[in-house]
């Protein structure tokens, strides 16, 4: 654990009670996580890519082990309103309006009102959306939808974002797209970003470092750092080095992988 | 039945706060009484306690509290009182005798049941033509509400009179009004229920080339399961109520309805009381049975767990 | 079957109608060669809509709604009347200083009403008083089933049948100093109650008449009997009665209340009563009751052979 | 019955429902004017059959009036129908739905605080719902007098438990994933249910509101029954019974299912202002 | 238009009235398969395939053009069932058993009961389902239940099977897997498949022949023969010529998609 390691997680084990027994849905989980990464999480459903993104956010806890978020318990962690987390449907209010949705975690975090409207159409702006600030979400396609969700996520300026599939319902082109706006805002504001995917290809033109689990028990199987710069156009995928690591990825998710 | 301490809690909390309101609720009625007996009351005449809230009497004449449990034609009976009565007409009289609640919850409920089965039919058939029927469709529903809105009350005497104008008394027009009361709920449900399938599923009747009736029978009828029971459930507690409104101007005869009325009328509250609480009671029963029902069931169609 | 006769009561099963539950446990009416049903009332069950809807071949009725009946179109006829004094009045705290009629301005009256208030509106009509609640008149109160609303103070008087409601008020534990009454027989103000009526089509079936003539035979032998009898005749009501409810009694002393009604008819109506209730219902002021005298809605037909 | 009237009828049902399928299936069956012309042929319809059998088959109007004697009376009673729909509608149904639709959010809002209440709450207002109102009405004209509160206290006790089992279920129906955002923002139990569960509840709401309309309405003048001063829709319903003017007695239901259906109908336009996000609102 | 051609569509239309006006569906499609011919529209969400798709299947009726399939009208071909049709999510029916789902269609053509009988454990066991036919669907997988709804499909055993985005909900792996199958089954059975997907890897890995589509009218825009073997293992996708076809497959769908 280095000066720069926002998240580190220790012996991390998580068992659900449920009624057909015990779930071990993390296993000794060890990782840090460094200032300005962008990891990855990828693995076959049920290996608990999920559950671990809840725990650095605090919405689950933990059976056993340690895990500090900017030095503070996870929980603590969520208090500060350390990150922001976008899940993997939209999951916008459908009564407010894009900008009212965006608002909301500025409203609740008690932000002035003109820095509010301050706010709202910078980040708007920043993926995209603005003009579409009085639609409602119903009125916007479903790539539109989770910009807007992420807009809402990076309304208050965390340095950490948690994502959980959030590009998983959207089609490949518009997810394409998506990526290579993640990857510039990433590149533009710094943030260290937790990102939950199923989509080798996508995890590896996102990257830093890519983290492969494996279900029952849920557990980290490998860690592959990425090579490829930080400058990455989206035909990089075509190239070897690309080919290279999505061949590692694929070859880790199918060792760890049982079949249904 | 983790939610049994949970409602005992409740219960309780109730039952302390009927006990309490007994006192005001009763205190004139007793503080008369007492003055009667040559008990000391303040204020001394019953135009000046009108003066007072039940509260403020109540205060006023603290010693009279323990009588405000015991009196014969309490405002508001207390629950040792109630319990007693029901005691006494259910589990100390025969069941076949006329002073049983037990025997008048039958001439209740089989009217209900009657009734029930009448209006849940009629129901179901109505749904049925409105999903396949567009013209049924716009045409029927905004009756079948303003329906509802009549007051079955006043309609209760005239579809007796003129049942009773074809020889039909008894029974029957009691489950008719029953069953007028029950088949709104299944009516309403039964349309969500029948088109509860999305439009997947039609279609994948449509690529099988299905007759209509195919659709029904294997798709669209086992979907609305899940809403039957829910309708059945409103509906059996609907058909109760029918069956008692019914019972007033049908003579009232027999039953929960008529056990009320007369309880009012003859100035016998806790009859009133006793019949009032053993109509909710059957009713939770209703309910409960159609709730094993539909678990049964939806266990056996696999739908349970879903 | 032409043997076969309902009869529609105005009210749940009580001693108010054991003549006829007398007459059917006694056996009259078999002996008659009959075979009657009594039909019980309940609220808002209208004897005439009952008979005109051939519900039933004979209804009791109060003649101030039989006669509003009649001049509604409904051609009812009296073809008996067992009551000959009406056991109608009012009962008032005496506490409220309530002493004549005029002291009913500004209070608070429960009144019966379902064709039970004719009585009341001509009488308030003859003496005077508005009944529309201003402070010259009285105000209305749609009197339920029960006298709560005397007991809990919500009226100053309330409606009562001497066998009944009045029996309630004392049975509640009131001692009748407290009370003061107004009968309508004193008030002058009396009209017929239970009579026996008939659709007037019917009348012209001589069958159906010697049918009533047999049946009113029958049911002045119960109530004659049960006039002698308030016991036993009481006891016959509870046997009858469905709801298991009934105190015995209850309906002994109702017996004995109404014994004193029935005990001056022979079944017989008296014109003279007829009159005297038609000029109560015609003096009814600017909304009248019936608002001419009827013909022909009573007959001694029936009775002029049944008592023979 | 008689053969002609046999025929009539038929020949009249025959030939309304012959207009109403083919409106229905017609190109424009989609439009507004069709959409309110179809159920009103039908109930026009409907009236015409019960005419002619009246008339034909010499039923006694003290039995049942036919329309035409109902449309009548409508028209010549209306300051009477008026008063009486004040006192009972205005006063007694009205009243009666804002208490117990206050009282039902109140108690929601508890029970919503803790499992416990809520595990307990629900069953024994369930139990409580299912008391008769034809008990509950004399009880309560006996605690509160004939006039309206009493009315107000029976609709209250009547519309309470519909709404508050809607209001519950409403207020749970925000999905873990909702939930769960609130609570990366660190928001508190009010700012969830003022921001979050209040408007997803919405549409549960109204349901619960648009059930509790008919409700309120029986109560009110079904309570009338057992007590009541002289003006009132159940009054004058049952006095005209007595009175055999059965015509009033129609022409009094006539109002009480216009008031009923106007009632429904405007909650459910609230319904449609308020919650126009739900997809059951979304064309 | 040759003897083996199945489906034939000549300059075919389709627009739908909506409230917001007509949409313009297809436009102008021309398209001949043939039989034995595994063919995949892609393309991105909106553009028409679902709606071809539907054409295809006498589902929904073109405003103009002609579409014939095995020589009749679609609503014929229908009638005489000649295609099993396969949904993007499984939609089994929850109160029948596996083993009653499959037999849904067996039952509505009137087939004996010995014969429903053993149809099914034949399509089950050519789904590798054998064993599950008293299961509910919801005590199955995900992976499972489609394999179950393909089963249902090829139970009356028509020459076209026509699938609408049949994966679209499955995490990767269990996607190779039953990419895999389909695969296997198509060779063996000789079946003329029409597939729709989203996922370029997917249609260049399935198909001998990709259909690439645009929206807004909903059109055609290039139609890609790929010349790969029948035999296909999974990691033919790293292979030279796969990653070209996917290329080309790319750059087309690049190039008729509009931002949204
Ligand atoms: N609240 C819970 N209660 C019980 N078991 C749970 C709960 N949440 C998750 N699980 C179980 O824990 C395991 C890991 O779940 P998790 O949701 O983290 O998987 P995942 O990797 O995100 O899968 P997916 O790709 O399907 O989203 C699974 O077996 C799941 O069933
Ligand atoms: N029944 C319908 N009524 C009106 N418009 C429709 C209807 N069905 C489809 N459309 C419109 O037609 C166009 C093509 O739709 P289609 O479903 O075929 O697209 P798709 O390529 O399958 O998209 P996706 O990948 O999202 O499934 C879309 O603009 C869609 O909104
Ligand atoms: C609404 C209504 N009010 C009164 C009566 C009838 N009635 C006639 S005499 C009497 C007093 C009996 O003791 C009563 C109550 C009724 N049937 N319905
Ligand atoms: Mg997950
Ligand atoms: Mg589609």
């Amino acid at each position: 654990m280095t000066a720069d390691t926002v998240i580190s997680a220790q012996g991390l084990n998580l068992t659900f009670q449920t009624n057909d027994g015990p779930v071990h849905a993390l296993k000794d989980v060890n990782l840090d996580i460094r200032k300005g990464e962008f990891i990855s999480f990828i693995g076959p459903s049920g290996c608990g890519k999920t559950t671990f993104l809840r725990c650095i956010a605090g919405l689950e806890t933990p059976t056993d082990g340690t895990l500090s978020v900017n030095g503070m318990t996870p929980d603590q962690a969520r208090r500060a309103r350390a990150y922001g987390y976008v899940f993997q449907a939209a999951g916008l209010y459908p009564w407010r309006t894009i900008g009212g949705n965006v608002k909301l975690p500025l409203e609740i975090m008690g932000f002035s009102k003109s820095e509010q409207a301050e706010r709202v159409a910078r980040v708007l702006a920043l993926v995209d959306l603005a003009g579409f600030e009085k639609k409602f979400p119903w009125q916007l396609s479903g790539g539109m939808q989770q910009r807007a969700s992420i807009a809402r996520a990076l309304a208050f300026d965390a340095d950490i974002l948690l994502m959980d599939e959030p590009f998983g319902a959207l089609d490949e082109i518009v997810r394409d797209h998506l990526n290579e706006q993640l990857l510039a805002l990433w590149a533009r504001t710094e943030k260290t970003i937790g990102f939950v995917t199923h989509s080798i290809p996508e995890a590896v033109y996102l990257s830093t470092k890519i983290v492969v689990m494996s279900p029952r028990p849920g557990r980290i199987t490998d860690v592959i750092d990425s090579p490829l710069p930080k400058e990455r156009p989206l035909d990089i995928r075509d190239s070897k080095e690309f080919i290279d690591i999505a061949h590692r990825v694929r070859e880790g998710l199918r060792a760890g992988h049982v079949d249904d | 039945m983790k939610s049994l301490f949970p409602i005992l809690t409740i219960v309780a909390a109730i039952l302390v706060i009927w006990v309490l309101a007994v006192v005001p609720m009763n205190m004139h009625l007793t503080a008369d009484q007492a003055q009667r007996d040559g008990l000391m009351v303040m204020p001394q005449t019953p135009a000046e306690r009108q003066g007072y809230s039940g509260l403020g009497l109540s205060f006023a004449n603290a010693g009279l509290i323990p009588l405000t449990y015991t009196l014969d034609r309490p405002r508001l009976p207390s629950p040792h009182q109630v319990a007693g009565e029901m005691w006494e007409t259910i589990a100390l009289r025969n069941v076949t005798s006329r002073q049983s609640l037990v025997y008048h919850g039958w001439v209740t409920l089989s009217a209900t049941l009657v009734g029930f089965a009448i209006g849940t039919t009629l129901g179901i058939l109505l749904a049925v033509g409105i999903v396949h029927n567009r013209a049924m469709d716009m045409s029927v529903m905004p009756w079948a509400i303003a329906s509802q809105t009549i007051p079955i009350l006043a309609l209760a005497p005239m579809i007796i009179v003129m049942m009773g104008q074809f020889g039909i008394q008894g029974l029957l027009p009691k489950a008719v009004i029953s069953a007028y009361l029950s088949f709104f709920p299944v009516v309403v449900g039964m349309v969500k229920g029948l088109r509860s399938p999305d439009a997947m599923q039609m279609d994948l009747l449509r690529t099988y080339y299905a007759s209509s009736s195919q659709g029904f029978w294997k798709l669209r009828l086992p979907a609305s399961v899940p809403y039957l029971f829910a309708s059945f459930k409103i509906g059996i507690s609907a058909a109760l109520v029918g069956a008692i409104v019914a019972e007033l101007p049908t003579g009232a005869r027999a039953g929960f309805g008529a056990r009320m009325l007369v309880g009012d009328q003859y100035g016998n509250p806790l009859v009133t009381w006793a019949a009032l609480f053993a109509a909710a009671i059957t009713a939770a029963a209703l309910v409960a049975i159609f709730t094993a029902m539909e678990r049964l069931t939806l266990r056996r169609m696999g739908m349970a767990a879903a | 079957q032409d043997n076969d006769v309902s009869l529609q009561l105005q009210w749940v099963t009580q001693s108010q109608f054991a003549g006829y539950y007398v007459a059917l446990d006694q056996g009259y009416y078999e002996d008659e060669g009959l075979n009657v049903t009594i039909l019980p009332g309940g609220p808002d069950i209208a004897p005439p809509q009952v008979l005109a809807g051939g519900g039933a071949d004979a209804m009791l009725n109060w003649m101030p709604s039989a006669l509003a009946a009649r001049e509604r179109g409904l051609p009812v006829v009296n073809i008996a009347q067992p009551f000959k004094t009406s056991g109608l009045m009012l009962t008032c705290w005496k506490d409220t200083g309530i002493e004549s009629v005029e002291d009913f301005r500004g209070r608070t009256i429960g009144v019966w009403f379902f064709g039970n208030e004719y009585p009341f509106l001509s009488w308030m009509a003859q003496a005077g008083i508005p009944t529309d609640g201003g402070p010259d008149g009285v105000t209305v109160l749609r009197q339920g089933f029960n006298v709560d609303p005397l007991l809990q103070r919500q009226a100053d008087c309330i409606s009562t049948m001497t066998y009944n409601e009045y029996g309630q008020v004392l049975d509640a534990g009131v001692n009748p100093d407290e009370l003061i009454t107004f009968m309508y027989e004193d008030q002058g103000v009396a009209t017929l109650e239970d009579g026996i009526y008939v659709l007037e089509q019917n009348l012209e079936d001589p069958v159906f008449v010697e049918k009533m003539v047999r049946f009113v035979r029958a049911s002045m032998k119960g109530w004659k009997w049960a006039e002698e009898n308030p016991e036993a005749a009481g006891a016959i009501i509870i046997e009858y009665d469905e709801t298991g409810a009934q105190s015995e009694a209850a309906q002994v002393r109702m017996m004995q209340e109404v014994a004193k009604l029935t005990a001056g008819s022979n079944g017989a109506l008296d014109p003279a009563d007829y009159e005297r209730t038609v000029a109560t219902l015609l003096g009814g002021g600017s909304d009248p009751v019936i608002s001419a005298a009827p013909t022909g809605a009573w007959t001694h037909l029936i009775t002029d052979q049944a008592l023979n | 019955m008689t053969g002609p009237a046999l025929i009539s009828v038929l020949a009249v049902w025959v030939v309304g429902w012959f207009i109403n399928a083919r409106l229905a299936v017609s190109r424009m069956s989609d439009a507004r004017i069709i959409r309110v012309l179809v159920p009103v042929i039908f109930g026009l319809t409907l009236l015409l059959i019960w005419e002619l059998l009246v008339r034909m088959t010499g039923v006694s109007p003290i039995v049942l009036p036919p329309p035409s004697m109902i449309a009548e009376r409508f028209a010549n009673s209306l300051p009477i129908l008026w008063v009486d729909f004040e006192q009972t509608i205005v006063k007694g149904a009205m009243t009666g739905y804002v208490i117990g639709m206050i009282c039902a959010f109140a108690v929601a809002v508890l029970a919503d605080r803790s499992d416990f209440l809520t595990r307990g709450i629900l069953p024994v207002g369930g139990f409580m719902a299912a008391l008769p109102i034809v008990g509950i009405a004399p009880i309560f004209v006996k605690w509160l007098g004939s006039d309206w509160e009493s009315k107000a206290a029976v609709v209250a006790v009547m519309v309470f438990f519909p709404i508050l089992v809607n209001i519950v279920a409403g207020l749970r129906d925000t999905s873990a994933m909702q939930r769960d955002l609130m609570r990366t923002y660190g928001a508190g139990y009010w700012q969830t249910l003022f921001k979050l569960r209040l408007p997803a509840a919405m549409p549960f709401i109204f349901n619960g509101l648009k059930i509790a309309t008919t409700l309120a309405l029986i109560g009110a003048i079904v309570a009338e029954f057992f007590g009541s001063p002289t003006v009132g829709m159940g009054f004058r319903i049952s006095t005209s019974v007595g009175r055999l003017a059965l015509d009033m007695v129609w022409a009094e239901i006539v109002v009480a299912a216009i008031a009923g259906s106007t009632l429904y109908g405007a909650v459910a336009w609230i319904e449609g202002r308020v919650t126009f996000w739900h997809p059951s609102q979304r064309k």
